[in-house]
């Protein structure tokens, strides 16, 4: 076996940001959207498998300091190539049915997969980011192709959904950059001027030597910046427009990688500050914003009307956990949040593969016409239950795992933090649970279509792992993660 | 080793739940035979190993580790005393369950919503009771809850069902973070989660204080305490009757479970005035619980609150344990939890007989509102019969086991007067007549149950051409109630075998009963009390029969059938007869102003006046209406306050970020 | 560097933040624009300056994409836009002028005390420079904030940009990178905004944001 | 050991043989006082022999519970009376039961009298039943009180361990006062008599014990007539065993002991049945809403001397 995984080839970074390349340039030239839609598949496929690949054999960073790979950002890359290529093959079957009815045509699919893997490429190239530039330039591009798929049905809530995502976004990109300069500027005075001042392993190594309160300002602008495109309350409202009115694949997408994107590039940064002693902690202000951003999201869940609306608020809840629990920082919040942050991706996606399939059959996204899910379309229905429970965090789902350390590790830490927190938390259960007894039981309401089978693969995927993760934790995985926590400290 | 099997047992539980779905789309006929079949035999595997657990035969001791749940913990299980007392409980219930639903099974309507759930509902009770650390504790606990949620969903069209089931599960996961609190203390900030670990470790007087408050959330919320018993009356009817029946019976005393192992066992040695606060909401909730039962048309309903009150009752026991244990009173510890785990034994028995009985009815009539019953004894004589056993079972009457339990109640508070603290000695009385006074309100809530039910001439022509159970439900019933008479008419062996668990969680025991002459038990002392359920049994049958005879032989035997005489004034007209509501009415007058704020509306027309008079009575939940309705008004208000963010202007929302920068400025400028 | 240099550059950064008063000033449509250009050709001196001072070649660039594209092109194309689409000439401010401008002062003082203070080791012309810059920043997204409709919401954005730029070119011997991308994300940031300005008008004949916002009502 | 076992024997059976006795005693002594020549003392036996011989009428709809009822009562009832020491203490059987479970047989024999009169479905029967119902949630739990403030002086629910505490150690106490009078008033609503209830009355909407054995007759009614009198008999030797225990022979203690304990229980019984038809004359019958707070009273007294034992055993 050992011999068997030595024998692999070493597949160099670059790949993981070629593939996706040349499939957008090919995927736009493409006129057929069901070949589009495989070729889409199989390009996303051997992404992941490439992405696999460095979990057995790490390749050295490039020379120049642009690409690198280490426990943290394997994770993020794996996880987002995995979802990429189950949303791809979901989107392959969800297209086909929007063609059918004529909301899209095949030269909005054209452009629609080319930005896909425009997306993937740009999602690749912001996690392997060895320069915070290189990386700020990434994550701007990875919104700018997300805005444009929102806009792909060209409704009027589609564009204006768009726009606001838009406008907010280059906000927050300007906030991220003027944020990227000072740390730059933070950093010049020790590694010296130069591409090497934005080079993040030279930062973390010098972190300690810079200048604490150029650091703070920093982080400010780029909490805030990378903030809005977590989604963190107050600057979450591009969020449920753009799930809610892009095409479902794209909600899925959203939720399961971009957002895990550009907390990721927040980790990053937290890391910066506390390797500097005297730097404020991040880790207050992280705590504030999530538990805003949970408890608001748990009130805005009741009053919900649209199905993936209220799915994308409770998107905004999870990234409130998360960033809450890296925010309390130490060994075992830092593996909750991990945890929370891989289960969240794969449970939220299976959600939308679900939604989507739902929103198709009932023919509206209104949660008040879908009635009697369980009934009318038991696998959708049972999935749809099976998701939500898990989402809600009950157990045997691998979200309770989760939870269960969060909770139980702060409480012993910071009693008053938990309070809140298990507040937000039951506020949202229950209006989780109010909708779902909606939409899955009662008397079902009549639906247009029937469901295709073969889409509806990818959502047990996605719920098998979760269940599995719940009651077994492979030893390597959390060996791994336990060492991703003690590095973010 | 006794867990291995009773994992491989639970697991092959799983196995069935994960197997109904097919056996469902292939053999649906004989589906719920093989499956619910199945099912029994499981349990009857672990109520074996649990009793020879528990009677020693085999050394249960030793945790085993699956490499599960938490991986550098492990999922610990582990069979001690108390376990195994609560594995004989649940198993037994679910035996019973089981074979009773292969009968009542067939007139399910939707058996693809409650048999692929059924199982795992059993296996997870049983995974909490064999829990040995924190995390498979709350995944099994959490997990019961989730199936007999889908459960009580399984009739869902009906909007009260969805209702019952969403307040049902909300309680549910309110309780559990509570429980989630609980273990967090419990195990400190290293995260310690192996209830070993937490047994071993010191805790702070706040600490442990914490702990009980959150596990009276938490279990009490499971267990139907009062003020968190709302979901209770709605969840338990909803579900089909041989799953109310483990509910009631089986799943609220694996939240007394939880409540006890942490409390009793893992939360250090407890402060007197622990016992002050569990004694105060026993005692309400017992009184409360019963008052609601008799007010109550719905019989499953009004079984699910006498499910209330004696939850309460053994909430009564626990506190005078945990009163007698502060003050380091083995003894008497020992006699009240002896008293409070026996009355949960007799519960479980007695509960489930009842709500099979309800079941049988329903299936009969399909009628679970009593005012449209009457004349089922003659219809259903044998429902009726087990029926009527479990009635005078729950009313405390000798001999049967519900007495003996509250009798052992009565004689642990009447040896608390020795307790040092002043607020203990006014409270234990008070407890006593609050117990006493359930009791009696008990007797009255079942002669009301069975006498509108079973009793009289047919309310309605369902009830009129009411069938007898099927041999299965009867069978199990009348099995149940045997059961109930030979553990009231020789508690000894029972005590007995709760000897090992007072023995481990207050350090003491009650005498050996045993060998005792008579077969009689003695708590203390012969001279002090002594009761001996056998030869009072002896007793009552003898004078019966010989009252028989001698009246058979020396009276006339001739026997006419007339219509009644009713004071001369007989109508056949069955709504002539005593209802529900008019039975209730005097207890109504009497307690019901300050218990329920009862209103009564009656519109008389004028003398002459033909048109018929209407009365409207209105009861209200006080509980309902002080705690959960202003929580789920201010709830929604704050999220109608919040919606309007929802419809902001981009700019205002620009306006947010701006704010948000600012501030942040701010702090950074004051600071730095 | 001689004191010359440090003052030329204080004169520049101060003469933008000046501009950004005025942008705010502003409540005429066609004056926005050309105070706008203004703002770009003096952030192109700025940016031409540093490139003398730093003898840093590749700012020369940046200093001709300021000129060109923010100083002519930009403005250009804005007020054909306004024209063909006939928005309202005058501009609608939330809560009047003045505010406005009190606002503004406040939020340059609070960046000068945040970037004196958290830079006081940078080098004195970068510091100065990165506490103007955000003094534009701020005075940028003040205007976006305080401005209702679309067009000078956008001029608030690219006034913001500036102001980035000026912050990127201060901070020395910054990686070529950043400008690509500054000049990039401006680019790709006009071409959307432009495409959908163009797709709004398609749908209404009016680029106010406001109405977008109206037109939602009733949705959730 | 044998005399132990005649001695309960015999006690079981003299209970029987005086319960009518005592009833008739009562109603002859009522009807003197109020100045009528009234039925022999022997009426009641010659009513049950008359009852017996009578053919049984069952209403139509009536079940195997009606039929059944009658001998439930009267057993549980008679159970109940042969454990409360009456001319001697330490009967062979008295640990086989303390005072609580002859409570709790009395609220069986209770139970099923309630169920009987619910059985034909009438309307009478139905009042009976629930309003017996509601005097019994007041008294039971009034009468635990009392076993409370006994059991607590004396250390013992053992009636016989009491009647012999009393005895050894006579003292005055409070809660003992107020002990007496909550029975005597658990005593009076339990045997239905004035002011609760009307033994004699025929007017319908005012009685309970009546209406509910109202479709009772022959032999049936003869047993539940003659329960009603054993548990009359019940209460009184209970008073007389806890109160007035003087007299009573000790276990195994020769055959004079046992005559002079039959004597004074026999005086016991007719000093009792005397003061209750004084106390009947001398006073009306209440409403039967009254009702409740008459017991309500007797629960708060048990319930005060429980507290005054509690808080200090001094009084």
């Amino acid at each position: 076996m050992m011999d068997l995984i030595a024998a692999l080839p070493v597949v160099p970074l670059q790949t993981l940001l070629v593939i996706p390349a040349i499939a957008a340039v090919v995927l736009a030239l493409v006129p057929a959207y069901r070949i589009g839609a495989r070729l889409n598949v199989i390009a996303s496929g051997l992404t992941f498998l490439a992405a696999l690949t460095l979990l057995v054999h790490r390749p050295p960073g490039d020379s120049g300091g642009y690409l690198f790979v280490d426990d943290l950002n394997i994770v993020f890359v794996v996880l987002g190539t995995f979802v990429g290529f189950t949303t791809s093959s979901f989107s392959a079957s969800y297209i086909g049915h929007e063609i059918e009815i004529g909301r899209l045509t095949p030269l909005h699919l054209r452009f629609y997969h080319g930005m896909y893997q425009a997306l993937s490429f740009a999602m690749n190239l912001g996690l392997l980011a060895d320069n915070i530039g290189l990386m700020w330039v990434a994550i701007e591009l990875a919104t700018l192709t997300t805005v444009l798929m929102v806009g792909i049905y060209r409704t009027h809530d589609a564009l204006e959904a768009a726009w606001k995502y838009f406008i907010l976004g280059s906000v927050g990109i300007a906030l991220a950059l003027f944020g990227t300069i000072l740390v730059y500027m933070a950093a010049r005075p020790v590694i010296g001027e130069g591409h090497d001042a934005m080079v993040w392993t030279a930062l973390v190594a010098h972190a300690h030597a810079f200048s604490p309160e150029l650091l703070n300002v920093a982080f400010v602008f780029l909490m805030l910046g990378y903030g809005t495109k977590v989604g963190l309350a107050p600057l979450h409202a591009w969020l449920p427009d753009a799930h809610a009115e892009g095409p479902t694949p794209i909600s899925a997408v959203l939720s399961g990688l971009l957002l895990n994107v550009a907390l990721y590039a927040l980790l990053r940064f937290k890391m910066l500050l506390a390797a500097n002693p005297l730097a404020v902690a991040p880790g207050p202000l992280m705590v504030t914003l999530g538990l805003i951003s949970l408890i608001f999201a748990a009130f805005m869940l009741y009053l919900r009307r649209d199905i993936k609306r209220l799915f994308a608020y409770s998107s905004i809840e999870h990234m409130g956990i998360i960033a809450f629990a890296f925010g309390m920082g130490g060994p075992l919040a830092n593996f909750a949040g991990l945890l929370h942050m891989t289960m969240h991706s794969l449970t939220k996606s299976a959600i939308f593969f679900a939604v989507g399939q739902i929103t198709q059959v009932k023919g509206t996204q209104r949660i008040a016409d879908i009635r009697g899910l369980t009934e009318s379309h038991p696998v959708l229905g049972w999935g749809l239950v099976v998701g939500v429970a898990a989402i809600a965090g009950l157990p045997p789902l691998g979200i309770f795992t989760s939870e269960f350390l969060l909770v139980t590790s702060t409480f012993a830490r910071q009693p008053l933090l938990a309070l809140p927190l298990v507040f937000g938390m039951v506020i949202a259960f229950g209006a989780l649970l109010m909708r779902l007894s909606g939409i899955a039981f009662g008397k079902p309401s009549p639906s247009i279509t029937q469901t295709h089978r073969i889409s509806v693969l990818p959502l047990l995927v996605h719920l098998a792992l979760v269940f599995a993760a719940g009651l077994w934790l492979p030893g390597p995985l959390v060996a791994w993660f336990q060492n991703v926590a003690r590095m973010l400290g | 080793m006794p867990i291995a099997w009773v994992l491989v047992a639970v697991a092959a539980l799983f196995a069935i739940a994960a197997l109904a779905p097919m056996t469902l789309s292939r053999r649906r006929a004989e589906a719920g035979t093989l499956i619910y079949g199945a099912c029994a035999a499981a349990c009857t595997l672990i109520l074996v190993i649990a009793l020879a657990a528990l009677l020693g035969a085999v050394d249960a001791g030793g945790t085993l580790v699956l490499p599960l749940g938490l991986p550098w913990l492990g999922a610990r299980f582990r069979i001690d005393a108390l376990a195994a007392v609560f594995l004989v409980l649940v198993d037994l219930g679910g035996v019973a369950a089981s074979l009773y639903a292969i009968g009542y099974g067939r007139h399910e309507s939707a058996p693809g919503r409650v048999l692929p759930f059924y199982p795992a509902f059993l296996a997870g009770m049983n995974l909490v009771v064999v829990a040995a650390d924190a995390f498979s504790f709350l995944v099994a606990w959490e997990f019961m809850s989730l199936t007999s949620w889908a459960m009580v969903m399984a009739h869902h069209h009906d909007a009260e069902n969805r209702r019952a089931g969403y307040v049902y599960l909300v309680m549910a996961s309110f309780g559990t973070l509570s429980l989630l609190l609980a273990f967090g203390l419990l195990a400190g900030a290293q995260g310690d989660y192996a209830f070993a670990a937490m047994r071993g470790a010191a805790h702070a007087d706040w600490v442990a204080g914490t702990v009980l408050g959150l596990m009276l959330l938490g279990a009490g919320s499971k267990a139907g305490l009062v003020p968190l018993h709302v979901w209770l009356p709605l969840a338990h009817p909803a579900a089909p009757s041989h799953v109310s029946a483990l509910m009631s019976g089986v799943m609220t005393k694996v939240a007394i479970y939880g409540f006890v192992r942490v409390v009793f066992d893992l939360a250090g040695p407890p402060a007197w005035w622990w016992s002050v606060v569990v004694l105060t909401l026993g005692s309400i909730t017992a009184v409360l619980g019963v008052l609601h039962a008799v007010m109550q048309r719905d019989l499953k309903r009004l079984l699910a609150y006498s499910t209330v009150e004696n939850v309460g009752i053994v909430f009564i026991g626990l506190g005078l344990a945990l009163a007698f244990k502060a003050n380091a009173m083995a003894g008497p510890a020992a006699l009240a939890l002896t008293a409070a785990l026996f009355h949960a034994f007799n519960h479980s028995l007695f509960k489930s007989i009842l709500f099979f009985g309800a079941g049988a009815v329903l299936t009969a009539t399909g009628k679970r509102d009593i005012e449209a019953l009457g004349g089922l004894i003659r219809r259903m004589p044998h429902v009726a019969y087990a029926f009527l056993g479990g009635c005078l079972a729950i009313a405390a009457l000798p001999p049967l086991n519900g007495f003996v339990s509250e009798w052992m109640i009565l004689q642990a508070i009447l040896l608390s007067p020795a307790l040092p603290q002043w607020g203990l000695k006014f409270l234990v009385p008070a407890a006593g007549a609050m117990l006493a006074f359930a009791a009696a309100l008990a007797g009255a809530c079942f002669v009301r149950a069975f006498g509108i039910t079973f009793l009289g001439r047919p309310r309605s022509p369902e009830a009129a051409g009411a069938q007898d159970g099927d041999r299965w439900s009867t069978g199990v019933m009348k099995t149940l109630l045997g059961l109930c008479l030979v553990v009231g008419i020789l508690p000894n062996f029972v005590i007995d075998a709760l000897h090992p668990v007072s023995d481990l969680l207050v350090g003491g025991a009650m005498p050996a009963q045993s060998l005792l002459p008579h077969l009689s038990i003695v708590p203390i002392s012969e001279s002090r009390s002594s009761y001996s359920g056998l030869l009072v049994f002896l007793f009552i049958l003898i004078s019966t029969r010989l009252a028989i005879r001698v009246i058979h032989d020396f009276a006339s035997r001739r026997v006419r059938r007339a219509p009644a005489w009713d004071c001369g004034w007989p109508d056949p007209n069955p709504a002539t007869q005593y209802t529900a509501d008019s039975f209730a009415q005097p207890l109504r007058r009497v307690f019901g102003p300050m218990a329920f704020r009862s209103r009564i509306e009656a519109t008389m027309p004028p003398p002459g006046d033909p048109s018929p008079a209407r009365l409207v009575l209105s009861l209200r939940d006080l509980v309902w209406d002080t705690f959960y309705a202003p929580i789920a008004g201010i709830v929604l208000a704050i999220a109608e306050k919040l919606n309007h963010l929802q419809f902001l202007t981009i700019r205002s929302y620009l306006s947010l970020v701006f704010a948000a920068l600012v501030g942040l400025l701010l702090m950074v400028a004051v600071w730095a | 560097m001689d004191r010359f240099a440090l003052d030329a550059a204080h004169m520049l950064a101060g003469g933008m933040v000046l501009v950004s008063f005025m942008l705010l000033y502003q409540n005429r449509m066609f004056g926005l624009l050309n105070v706008y250009a203004l703002h770009a050709v003096v952030l192109s001196l700025s940016v031409a300056w540093q490139a003398h001072v730093q003898d840093a070649p590749h700012l020369w660039v940046t200093a001709t994409i300021a000129v060109v594209l923010k100083a002519i092109v930009i403005p250009v194309a804005l007020r054909r836009m306004v024209i063909r689409l006939g928005v309202h000439r005058t501009i609608e401010t939330v809560g009047g002028i003045g505010p406005t401008m009190l606002m503004g002062i406040g939020l340059v003082a609070l960046s000068m005390v945040v970037m004196l203070h958290a830079a006081a080791d940078a080098d004195p012309i970068a510091r100065e420079d990165l506490a103007l810059a955000l003094s534009v920043i701020l005075l940028g997204l003040l205007m976006m904030v305080t401005r209702h409709n679309a067009v000078s919401q956008i001029v608030g954005f690219m006034s913001l940009e500036n102001g980035l730029i000026l912050a990127a070119t201060g901070a020395r011997g910054m990686p070529l990178v950043v400008e690509i991308s500054i000049a990039f994300s401006v680019l790709v940031a006009f071409i959307v905004i432009g495409v959908f300005l163009f797709r709004i008008r398609e749908r209404f004949d009016s680029v106010d944001t406001q109405a977008i916002d109206d037109y939602r009502g009733g949705r959730e | 050991m044998i005399l132990d076992l005649l001695v309960q024997g015999a006690q079981m059976i003299l209970v029987l043989a005086l319960a009518p006795l005592l009833l008739g005693f009562t109603r002859t002594v009522k009807s003197r006082l109020l100045r009528r020549r009234g039925p022999p003392v022997t009426q009641v036996y010659r009513d049950l022999l008359r009852l017996v011989r009578k053919e049984a009428v069952l209403a139509d709809d009536a079940s195997w519970l009606f039929r059944n009822a009658p001998y439930a009562i009267f057993s549980a009832t008679w159970v109940a009376a042969a454990l409360v020491p009456t001319f001697a203490t330490g009967l062979h059987f008295s640990w086989a039961a303390d005072l609580i479970v002859v409570t709790a047989l009395l609220g069986s024999s209770r139970f099923f009298l309630a169920l009987a009169g619910m059985d034909v479905g009438t309307a009478f029967g139905g009042i009976g039943s629930s309003r017996e119902m509601l005097f019994s949630t007041l008294a039971e739990p009034a009468m635990i009180m009392i076993v409370f403030v006994v059991a607590l002086v004396a250390g013992s629910t053992q009636l016989s361990e009491i009647a012999v505490f009393m005895v050894d150690h006579a003292t005055l106490r409070v809660s003992l006062g107020l002990a007496l009078i909550a029975l005597i008033i658990v005593a009076l609503a339990e045997n239905a008599r004035i002011p609760v209830d009307n033994p004699a009355t025929h007017l319908e909407l005012t009685m309970v014990h009546e209406a509910m054995i109202l479709e009772y007759s022959g032999r049936h009614l003869a047993v539940i007539e003659l329960a009603a009198a054993l548990k009359l008999l019940l209460y009184m030797s209970l008073i007389g065993c806890i109160f007035v225990p003087w007299g009573m022979a000790r276990p195994s203690s020769g055959f004079l002991p046992l005559v002079i304990g039959v004597a004074t229980y026999v005086v016991k019984l007719a000093a009792g049945g005397f003061l209750l038809v004084l106390f009947e004359t001398s006073i009306a019958k209440m409403r039967v809403f009254r009702a409740p707070e008459f017991l309500g009273s007797a629960l708060m007294l048990g319930f005060l001397g429980t507290l005054l034992l509690f808080v200090s055993r001094s009084f």
